[in-house]
């Protein structure tokens, strides 16, 4: 029913909302979110490549799953840090707008 | 009698030393021992030679040879400070030395107020052992040294008194217009040593005297000449000769390089009586008499050295008509003598050159001198117009003035006579009979200058006496009773010059006169033979040429007296008329005259002006402008506004970053697609 | 003998000796400044020493072939990057010994000639001044290309530091402009010297031995100019080759049109920078043509001959024609010595023996003459602080001592025989004059206007009038001053009166060079 | 499936093990350790800076151990060491491993060295700093030795969370809090294409380790373009360009020192994986040439924007970050060329080397910006080190060196670095240009490097700053990174050669 191709079709539609949000919008916290978003697109065509593979009954069967796994808590470690980093923006800028941070250039 | 060779080299040594000692201890030690310093160094120096001229005359030889040590050898290219006297230089180094000598001891008296007494007398050595060496050397980079050494010499001089920067430029304009002339000469030593393979001068002779045929090409010649092997060997020599004389043109102040010679009186005197008549610049004669087969080959050379001797000889002779300066008219003469030997060289009459050389040596040192001992007593006033009666105050010094003016007018049995008289029949020769036994229009002409040239000396030599010894004083008051004869070792010097001017011409009695006093058959032609010079007359009998030289003579002789004639006449009674035709109808030509034909001028505007404005713009435009701001400056400029450029796409704007890295990896993305579709 | 690494020892003792100095209290100037004279005039005495060995040397073959009294001698082959390549090889012959003397003699007279002149940051100027002198022997002595290259480099760092610390008022723009300059030449040179490191594979100029690490034996390796000779480069890459050597060397001449660097690197340099620079360095760039670019690229070579030469006649002239608008002095000589190194270019690119011993004889001779020039200017810009050359005049009247010396090297700079200048202009013109007759005629108008711009100054320097009566109280050389100037005076009269031992000292040497580019 | 791990193993982790071990006991001292009684952090807290030392030293000593990382190729002459696949292929136990992991515990070491007064000027002495930089080092270690797309990411992803903090380590400043931000945003926006890419690949072949990128695949479009994508990540951790945005305004909006040790360290790790991606890839030839062209590419634009952006930066940090970035261009043509493999499999060796030389003269020239900062964001600017020779000739003298060094100045060991890099560059024929490019890239940037030395030599002081002055740790950094900065490049043989076994443990 839901196929190697379509899975990574939806992964890719992730991929590239996520992309839009981080390029588009202005709110950090947004942009965090679209950050997530890419990471578990991805999730998802790791897990699909891994369900794809283990039909073929092949070695590298659970790695997708594995790697997965590995990505989301990776994610969680960098929510923390990005949050804490906003928290930081925050206090010291008044704002979460990304596009306020351009006192550097240059 | 015996002569070590090894002595040769403390001909020019002993000057050298006399040079150091003066120069670095000269003011310490006081003026009796510079005097002493600078006189007997060179004194002895003339000993050395007249030692060895008695032993050259002595021997069978040719040529006494001395090898100081080698100086030049990289490869086939080899050169030895070594030393040749032979009898062109024997007769050279005696005349330095003589002369030198002597205007060394006048130069005691002269200088004597001077407080850079002791560097006067280190640069008189100096120039003496650099004009030795010019006159000793053994081949044409020695020459060189001395060539380039008096030069100096004569530029420091000439700039003697530093105080006035009249002087220094003076000295430049000498030092730059010689420069002009040593590049022909080195072209002309390069191309010798190409087509001969040496710069020795008996190596060059040996080599001239191989070739047989002038139209055969150089590398018949030259079997390794490694270019122009095809030109033939006429047309290099002619080239050679050409630019030798370029350098000659240069030292010996010929067309067009002679306002050097009368701007070098700024100079003190003694100097003027030593370089700028007797020696330095009778150099170029002596270069062209040392290389004469060299020369004698070249038939177009001969040509152009004869038309430029006659025309400077001419030229000079204008503008000494109407200068009022004492030593300027003395200036312009020798101009003009140089002019005269130049154009016997030219007639192929290398003795009466080399004769002319000696006894003009005589005579214009004596009225350099005596002229100096003018400016002495006027307390450097060199002006005639304030001159003018000096006869009663200075008796010696007139009759000093007297003999020179004959002597160079040519006043018969004069040494200046019998010089003259044989560069004159060589141009009679060569234009009424022809050397081979054609008459060219051109020689003829040459031949009107130059006696017209012996008219016109005669004439300003007299209006020089005239305006300074005779008539009435126009002598600043203040000075009248200062005005005194010269003391010390001057009169000795003015005496035996005067000695010399008067009886000099018996060096080289023409055999048409052998039956003159303590001359005979066989001391006819002494100097001639001595040196081996050639005669311009050969292939004639005897009777045809007695009867061309009575001519000649007849015609010299008679232009002289007529030009001191004119000058007795209108600077005596005739006053009134001069003054008509000066301030008349001869108003125009007069003032040419004394502008010096407005030489100095047209070389200012056609050269050194235009070369000042095209070096400064030159300077702004291509240095500054061009090279450095276009070209450095600009290469600078696109690479910092490159960068300047880059750091402004760095907007600071996170979105812009995060568009950068998106387009970038998209960019990536398609070219590797668009690859990997072509390439599969 | 042969267990004295003579030259190891000459490169390393003055690049010690300034790291030594670092350890020197700053505030004790005298003694860093007797320590630093110490070390270079140490440095001399090894290079006299490096004379004589090099000497015995040269006498065991007294009858030897040329290729044994012409080839490198002393040579000393150290480790240094084996697995890169690279090698610590140093060697000495005819055509660089002279360029070494010359760095070793003028060193401690620059030193002493700065003892009063530079009395900020002392320590600083003596450690980068022996810095230098250590990178301009190591030039001299290098037989590898990347030791060449490296010792290259670094005397630029020190040479800039010297413009701009102890500079004039644009000392910075000068400084940035000379080291900028120079680095567009020298890296595309680098990126020559790997090309043909790879096409060769090797950087090592002559033939050396290497123990073969598997066999444990030496063997004998080629050489570049072995290996060129037996195997030369295809003639475009000669070509491109040469080029890229030749801009750097012709940047470091310098050539027209890329001299304009010189002049402000002069102006604004200090005494000691100025008679470095005109002595030793712009040497440097005719020493790389002779030592590289032209043995190795014969071809390329002959292709840019004809540029080479009519470039450095018309640097010859417009330097020039610039020296006589030239209102400061230092600008002046700096523009003549544009002039005058374009002789030296032309007596290397005519390729014949007088035109090569003739380039290194006036290689030396411009170091002295216009060293001692700027040695010179330098003791009147310590007394009256400006260089313009209309602030002076008769000055002969004044300190006649000094006018002495400045008109001795005037006229050692004009090329009067007897003096240094002379021998070595002569030998290249006649030289050129063999080769291409229409070079050497264009080259020797140099000759006069040489004499036209240095007697102007000379002129307006020295002689008329004393118009500025701040000159009248001016003190004449003192005893230090005539100490560095007279080994100058007696060098140059040595070359111009007897340059024999100089020349017998180069020209094995430029034989076999010669010899091997003309077959 | 039972996992037995083997000696192989524990000396394998053990060096990144002893440096977490480090970072931890950091933290933990802080804790204990206090000045009277509660936690100052303006003083220097030279304690910490020892432990942290000290374990560096450790580390480093665990390299050498028999059956460390480096024993092999240190001790058996040139004979590349037995290197073995530890951890399940996760990680590989070889020479290049461990010769990128010496870079990255001296650069920890030294940055640690150069802190301790820094940050105690700033009033920012806090344990974290320390801690961070040692289990970021530890992080990258591993990366070092990652042999699988998982470890690979992960260990990036720990070493990037601990530089993300480190860049806003100084939470005070506005500028700290924008530099962190802008890193962590773009940072997480790479991971996200280099996770992608990891997916393609692994969705390509089946397998996540290292040697399946070498192996033939079903599907090779997927392949390159996941390839291409890792590219584009280890692209961002090294600011290739134009992947570089972050680099100016993470590194002056960092601490000095942290700056220093994002530079080498990051790039140390990172370039290290890369180039075990481009061999893998490279020897199968499964890989398009493609993407050969695509790192010269990268190289070229790396090496060119890099410098001349550089060119008129007034802010000391970011004409340091911009020079970081033309070094990762030029550090590319090595991974450019290990990609080709050809003709000779060593040459990736420049880029080891070539990051040894840059770990001395980048750490010099941080800690003295360090120094002279001294707590106040307006003294980066170049006019802060006008007259600085004077007042401190050997601050002045190690941040020559570090510039000359960085410019490729011969006498210096960045002068053998560029050599090495520009050789293999002409040796290999096709890529000849990348040396020509580096090389007139390298003249641009001699201007810029020049610069601080014309402020510090040149100019007179305008106003007296006080710097970091009387600090044993600053000091000793600095002796260490300009002599060896020097000492390497008259004696840079052995370090050479051993740069050429470790590449060669990879390539065998």
């Amino acid at each position: 029913m839901f196929s190697l191709t379509s899975c990574l079709y939806i992964s890719a539609f992730l991929f590239s909302t996520g992309v839009y949000g981080v390029l588009g919008r202005r709110n950090i916290l947004v942009v965090l979110m679209s950050l997530e978003l890419m990471l578990n697109a991805v999730n998802l065509a790791l897990v699909a490549f891994g369900r794809a593979y283990a039909a073929q009954d092949l070695a590298a069967a659970h790695t997708g799953q594995i790697f997965a796994l590995m990505v989301i808590a990776v994610a969680a470690a960098e929510a923390a840090v990005g949050l804490s980093i906003v928290l930081l923006v925050w206090r010291r800028w008044q704002s979460i707008d990304v596009r306020d941070l351009c006192r550097m250039h240059g | 009698m015996d002569f070590n060779p090894s002595l040769l080299a403390l001909i020019p040594i002993l000057p050298l030393i006399g040079f150091v000692l003066n120069g670095c201890f000269g003011n310490r030690m006081g003026r009796q021992f510079v005097s002493i310093v600078g006189c007997a160094l060179p004194i002895t120096s003339f000993v050395i030679a007249f030692r060895a001229f008695q032993a050259l005359r002595g021997s069978e030889s040719e040529a006494i040879r001395h090898t100081l040590f080698e100086w030049i050898h990289v490869g086939s290219f080899q050169v030895d400070m070594a030393f040749t006297f032979d009898g062109l230089s024997a007769v050279m180094c005696l005349v330095v030395t003589g002369i030198g000598s002597l205007i060394h001891l006048y130069s005691t008296g002269y200088m004597r107020g001077d407080k850079s007494y002791a560097r006067f007398f280190a640069y008189l050595n100096l120039f003496t052992a650099f004009m030795l060496m010019l006159v000793l050397g053994d081949n044409l980079l020695v020459l060189f040294v001395g060539w380039e050494g008096v030069g100096l010499c004569s530029y420091l001089l000439i700039g003697f008194w530093h105080e006035d920067a009249a002087n220094c430029d003076a000295g430049r304009k000498a030092f730059i217009f010689n420069r002009v002339g040593d590049l022909g000469f080195l072209i002309g030593v390069f191309l010798i040593f190409t087509l001969f393979g040496s710069v020795n001068f008996a190596e060059i002779l040996v080599g001239v005297e191989s070739i047989s045929d002038v139209t055969a090409p150089a590398s018949s010649l030259n079997s390794a000449m490694p270019m122009w092997g095809t030109v033939a060997i006429g047309t290099l020599i002619t080239a050679i000769t050409l630019c030798l004389f370029v350098g000659a043109t240069g030292k010996s102040a010929q067309i067009p390089l002679f306002p050097w010679l009368p701007d070098a009186m700024a100079g003190p005197t003694p100097v003027s009586a030593l370089i700028h008549a007797a020696t330095m610049v009778t150099s170029g004669v002596y270069l062209c008499c040392r290389l004469m087969p060299l020369f004698s080959l070249s038939p177009q050379t001969l040509g152009v050295i004869a038309a430029i001797g006659a025309c400077t000889a001419l030229l000079a002779a204008l503008i000494a008509l109407s200068q009022t300066d004492i030593k300027k008219v003395l200036a312009y003469s020798t101009v003009s003598q140089l002019g005269y030997m130049f154009f016997a060289i030219g007639m192929g009459a290398y003795s009466a050159a080399l004769f002319h050389v000696v006894t003009h040596a005589f005579f214009k040192a004596l009225l350099f001198l005596g002229s100096g001992s003018v400016i002495h007593a006027m307390h450097h006033e060199q002006d005639m117009r304030k001159m003018g009666g000096l006869r009663r105050q200075l008796p010696f010094t007139h009759l000093i003035f007297i003999i020179g003016t004959l002597a160079i007018a040519g006043v018969p049995f004069f040494s200046g006579f019998f010089s003259k008289d044989e560069i004159l029949f060589s141009g009679f020769f060569a234009a009424f009979h022809g050397h081979d036994g054609h008459v060219h229009f051109q020689d003829q002409l040459f031949w009107g200058m130059a006696t017209l040239t012996a008219g016109l000396t005669a004439f300003y030599m007299l209006r020089m006496v005239a305006l300074t010894f005779w008539g009435k004083s126009n002598v600043d008051d203040k000075l009248v009773d200062h005005v005194h004869e010269p003391g010390g070792w001057m009169p000795f010097s003015l005496a035996v010059l005067a000695v010399l001017s008067v009886f000099g011409g018996i060096l080289n009695v023409p055999e048409l006169l052998h039956w003159l006093p303590f001359v005979g058959e066989e001391r006819t032609f002494l100097l001639g033979n001595f040196t081996g010079l050639h005669h311009a007359h050969t292939g004639i009998d005897l009777d045809a040429l007695h009867k061309l030289e009575w001519t000649s003579l007849i015609i010299s002789v008679g232009v002289g007296a007529t030009g001191l004639a004119a000058a007795w006449y209108l600077y005596g009674p005739g006053r009134a008329l001069l003054d008509g035709f000066v301030n008349g109808a001869g108003k125009k030509l007069v003032r040419i005259s004394e502008n010096k034909f407005y030489i100095d001028e047209v070389y200012q505007i056609l050269i050194v002006t235009p070369f000042q404005f095209a070096s400064y713009v030159m300077f702004i435009l291509i240095d500054r402008f061009l090279i450095d701001g276009v070209m450095v400056g600009g290469s600078a400029l696109v690479v910092r506004s490159f960068g300047e450029f880059f750091r402004r796409m760095q907007s600071g704007f996170v979105p812009a970053y995060l568009l950068t890295f998106g387009c970038g990896a998209l960019v990536l993305l398609f070219i590797m697609m668009s690859l990997l579709n072509g390439a599969g | 003998m042969e267990s004295v690494n003579i030259l190891s020892i000459l490169v390393f003792t003055p690049i010690v000796g300034a790291a030594l100095l670092a350890f020197f209290k700053p505030k004790n100037t005298a003694q860093v400044r007797h320590a630093a004279l110490a070390i270079s005039s140490l440095t001399f005495l090894l290079s006299l020493g490096m004379l004589w060995m090099y000497s015995t040397a040269m006498g065991q073959h007294e009858d030897g072939d040329l290729a044994a009294r012409g080839s490198m001698q002393l040579v000393e082959f150290g480790e240094w990057l084996p697995s890169l390549g690279v090698h610590f090889h140093l060697g000495v012959d005819g055509i660089s010994i002279l360029l070494v003397l010359l760095t070793t003699l003028l060193s401690p007279l620059i030193l002493l000639s700065s003892w009063k002149a530079i009395g900020d940051r002392v320590k600083e100027f003596q450690i980068a001044f022996l810095l230098l002198e250590g990178g301009m022997i190591g030039v001299f002595l290098a037989l590898d290309l990347v030791v060449f290259y490296v010792f290259w480099e670094v005397m630029l760092v020190p040479m800039y530091l010297l413009v701009g610390i102890w500079g004039g008022e644009r000392r910075i723009y000068a400084a940035m402009k000379f080291f900028i300059y120079t680095m567009v030449g020298s890296l595309l040179m680098l990126l020559a010297m790997l090309y043909l490191w790879w096409h060769t594979g090797t950087v090592q100029l002559i033939e050396h031995g290497i123990v073969n690490p598997e066999t444990g034996l030496l063997e004998m390796m080629p050489g570049l100019l072995e290996v060129l000779r037996t195997n030369p480069l295809e003639p475009t890459t000669q070509v491109w080759l040469f080029a890229a050597f030749a801009l750097s060397f012709a940047i470091k001449v310098p050539i027209f049109p890329l001299h304009t660097w010189l002049p402000d690197a002069h102006v604004e340099a200090p005494t000691a920078g100025s008679v470095v620079l005109a002595g030793v360095l712009l040497k440097m760039g005719t020493y790389g043509f002779i030592r590289l670019a032209i043995p190795l690229f014969p071809h390329g070579t002959e292709v840019f001959t004809p540029w080479m030469l009519g470039l450095s006649v018309v640097g010859i002239v417009f330097g020039a024609c610039m020296a006589l608008v030239q209102t400061d002095v230092k600008k002046l000589i700096a523009y003549s010595s544009v002039s005058h190194m374009g002789f030296v270019v032309i007596g290397l690119f005519v390729i014949n023996d007088l035109g090569w011993v003739g380039g290194i004889i006036q290689m030396v001779s411009h170091g002295l003459s216009t060293g001692m020039l700027f040695l010179l200017i330098g003791i009147v810009y310590e007394r009256r602080h400006t260089r313009e050359i209309s602030h002076f005049g008769g000055l002969a009247q004044v300190i006649p001592v000094f006018s002495v010396m400045f008109i001795i090297a005037t006229l050692s700079s004009i090329g009067l025989p007897g003096l240094n200048g002379f021998v070595g202009e002569f030998m290249i013109l006649l030289g050129a004059f063999r080769e291409h007759q229409w070079i050497a005629i264009g080259a020797s108008s140099g000759v006069v206007l040489g004499a036209v711009y240095m007697l102007t100054l000379a002129k307006r320097f020295l002689f008329g009038p004393l118009v500025h009566e701040e000159n009248r109280n001016l003190a004449d050389l003192s005893p230090r001053e005539l100490c560095y100037l007279v080994p100058i005076v007696v060098m140059m009269f040595w070359i111009g009166l007897y340059p024999k031992p100089f020349v017998e000292l180069i020209e094995p040497s430029v034989q076999l060079y010669v010899d091997t580019i003309n077959k | 499936m039972p996992i037995n791990l083997v000696s192989a193993d524990y000396a394998a982790i053990l060096p990144a093990v002893i440096l977490i071990a480090t970072g931890l006991a950091v933290l933990i001292a802080d804790l204990f350790v206090t000045d009277d009684g509660y936690d100052n952090p303006s003083s220097e807290k030279s304690h910490l800076v020892w432990i942290g030392v000290c374990g560096a030293a450790l580390a480093f000593a665990a390299l050498f151990v028999p059956s460390g990382l480096l024993f092999g190729a240190w001790s058996e002459n040139g004979v590349a060491s037995g290197s073995e696949v530890v951890f399940l292929g996760a990680l590989r136990l070889d020479a290049f491993g461990g010769f990128a992991a010496a870079i990255i515990i001296v650069a920890a070491g030294l940055t640690t060295l150069s802190s301790g007064g820094y940050l105690a000027a700033q009033g920012q002495n806090r344990g974290e700093f320390y801690g961070l930089v040692y289990l970021g080092g530890g992080a990258m270690v591993l990366l070092a030795q990652a042999t699988n797309l998982i470890s690979i990411f992960v260990a990036i992803e720990t070493l990037s969370l601990t530089v993300y903090v480190l860049a806003g380590f100084f939470r005070k400043w506005k500028l700290g809090a924008e530099g962190a931000a802008k890193y962590f945003i773009l940072g997480a926006f790479s991971s996200g294409f280099l996770l992608l890419g990891m997916a393609f690949v692994y969705g390509a072949t089946g397998e996540i380790s290292l040697a399946a990128l070498g192996k033939s695949t079903a599907d090779p479009y997927l392949m390159n373009v996941g390839l291409l994508l890792i590219l584009v990540g280890f692209g961002f951790k090294v600011g290739a360009v134009p992947f570089h945005s972050w680099v100016p305004d993470a590194y002056q909006g960092a601490p000095a020192t942290a700056a220093g040790w994002m530079a080498v360290a990051v790039k140390v790790c990172s370039f290290a994986a890369l180039i075990r991606v481009v061999v893998a890839a490279g020897q199968g030839g499964v890989a398009d040439a493609a993407i050969g062209k695509m790192l010269a590419a990268l190289a070229v634009v790396t090496m060119v924007l890099g410098n001349l952006a550089a060119l008129n930066q007034t802010n000391i940090k970011r004409m340091l970050a911009y020079s970081g970035i033309a070094h990762s261009g030029y550090l590319l043509i090595p991974v450019v060329l290990a990609f080709q493999g050809t003709p000779d499999p060593k040459v990736g060796a420049g880029a080891l080397f070539y990051l040894v030389a840059y770990l001395l003269m980048t750490i010099g020239a941080f800690t003295v910006v360090a120094m002279v900062s001294n707590g106040d964001t307006d003294r980066e600017e170049l006019e802060s080190y006008n007259g600085l020779a004077k007042r401190q000739p050997f601050v002045a003298f190690a941040m020559t060196v570090s510039l000359l060094s960085l410019a490729g100045m011969p006498g210096t060991v960045g002068f053998l670095g560029k050599l090495t890099i520009f050789k293999d560059a002409v040796y290999s024929g096709p890529y000849l240009y990348l040396a020509f490019v580096g090389i007139l890239a390298s003249l641009v940037s001699v201007y810029y490097y020049l610069r601080p030395i014309v402020a510090m030599y040149f100019r007179e002081e305008g106003e007296t700053i006080e710097i970091v002055e009387n600090n044993w740790g600053v000091k000793l950094t600095l002796v260490l990174t300009s002599f060896g900065t020097i000492a390497l490049f008259f004696c840079g043989k052995s370090v050479h050669e051993l740069s050429v076994r470790s590449i060669q443990s990879i390539t065998g």
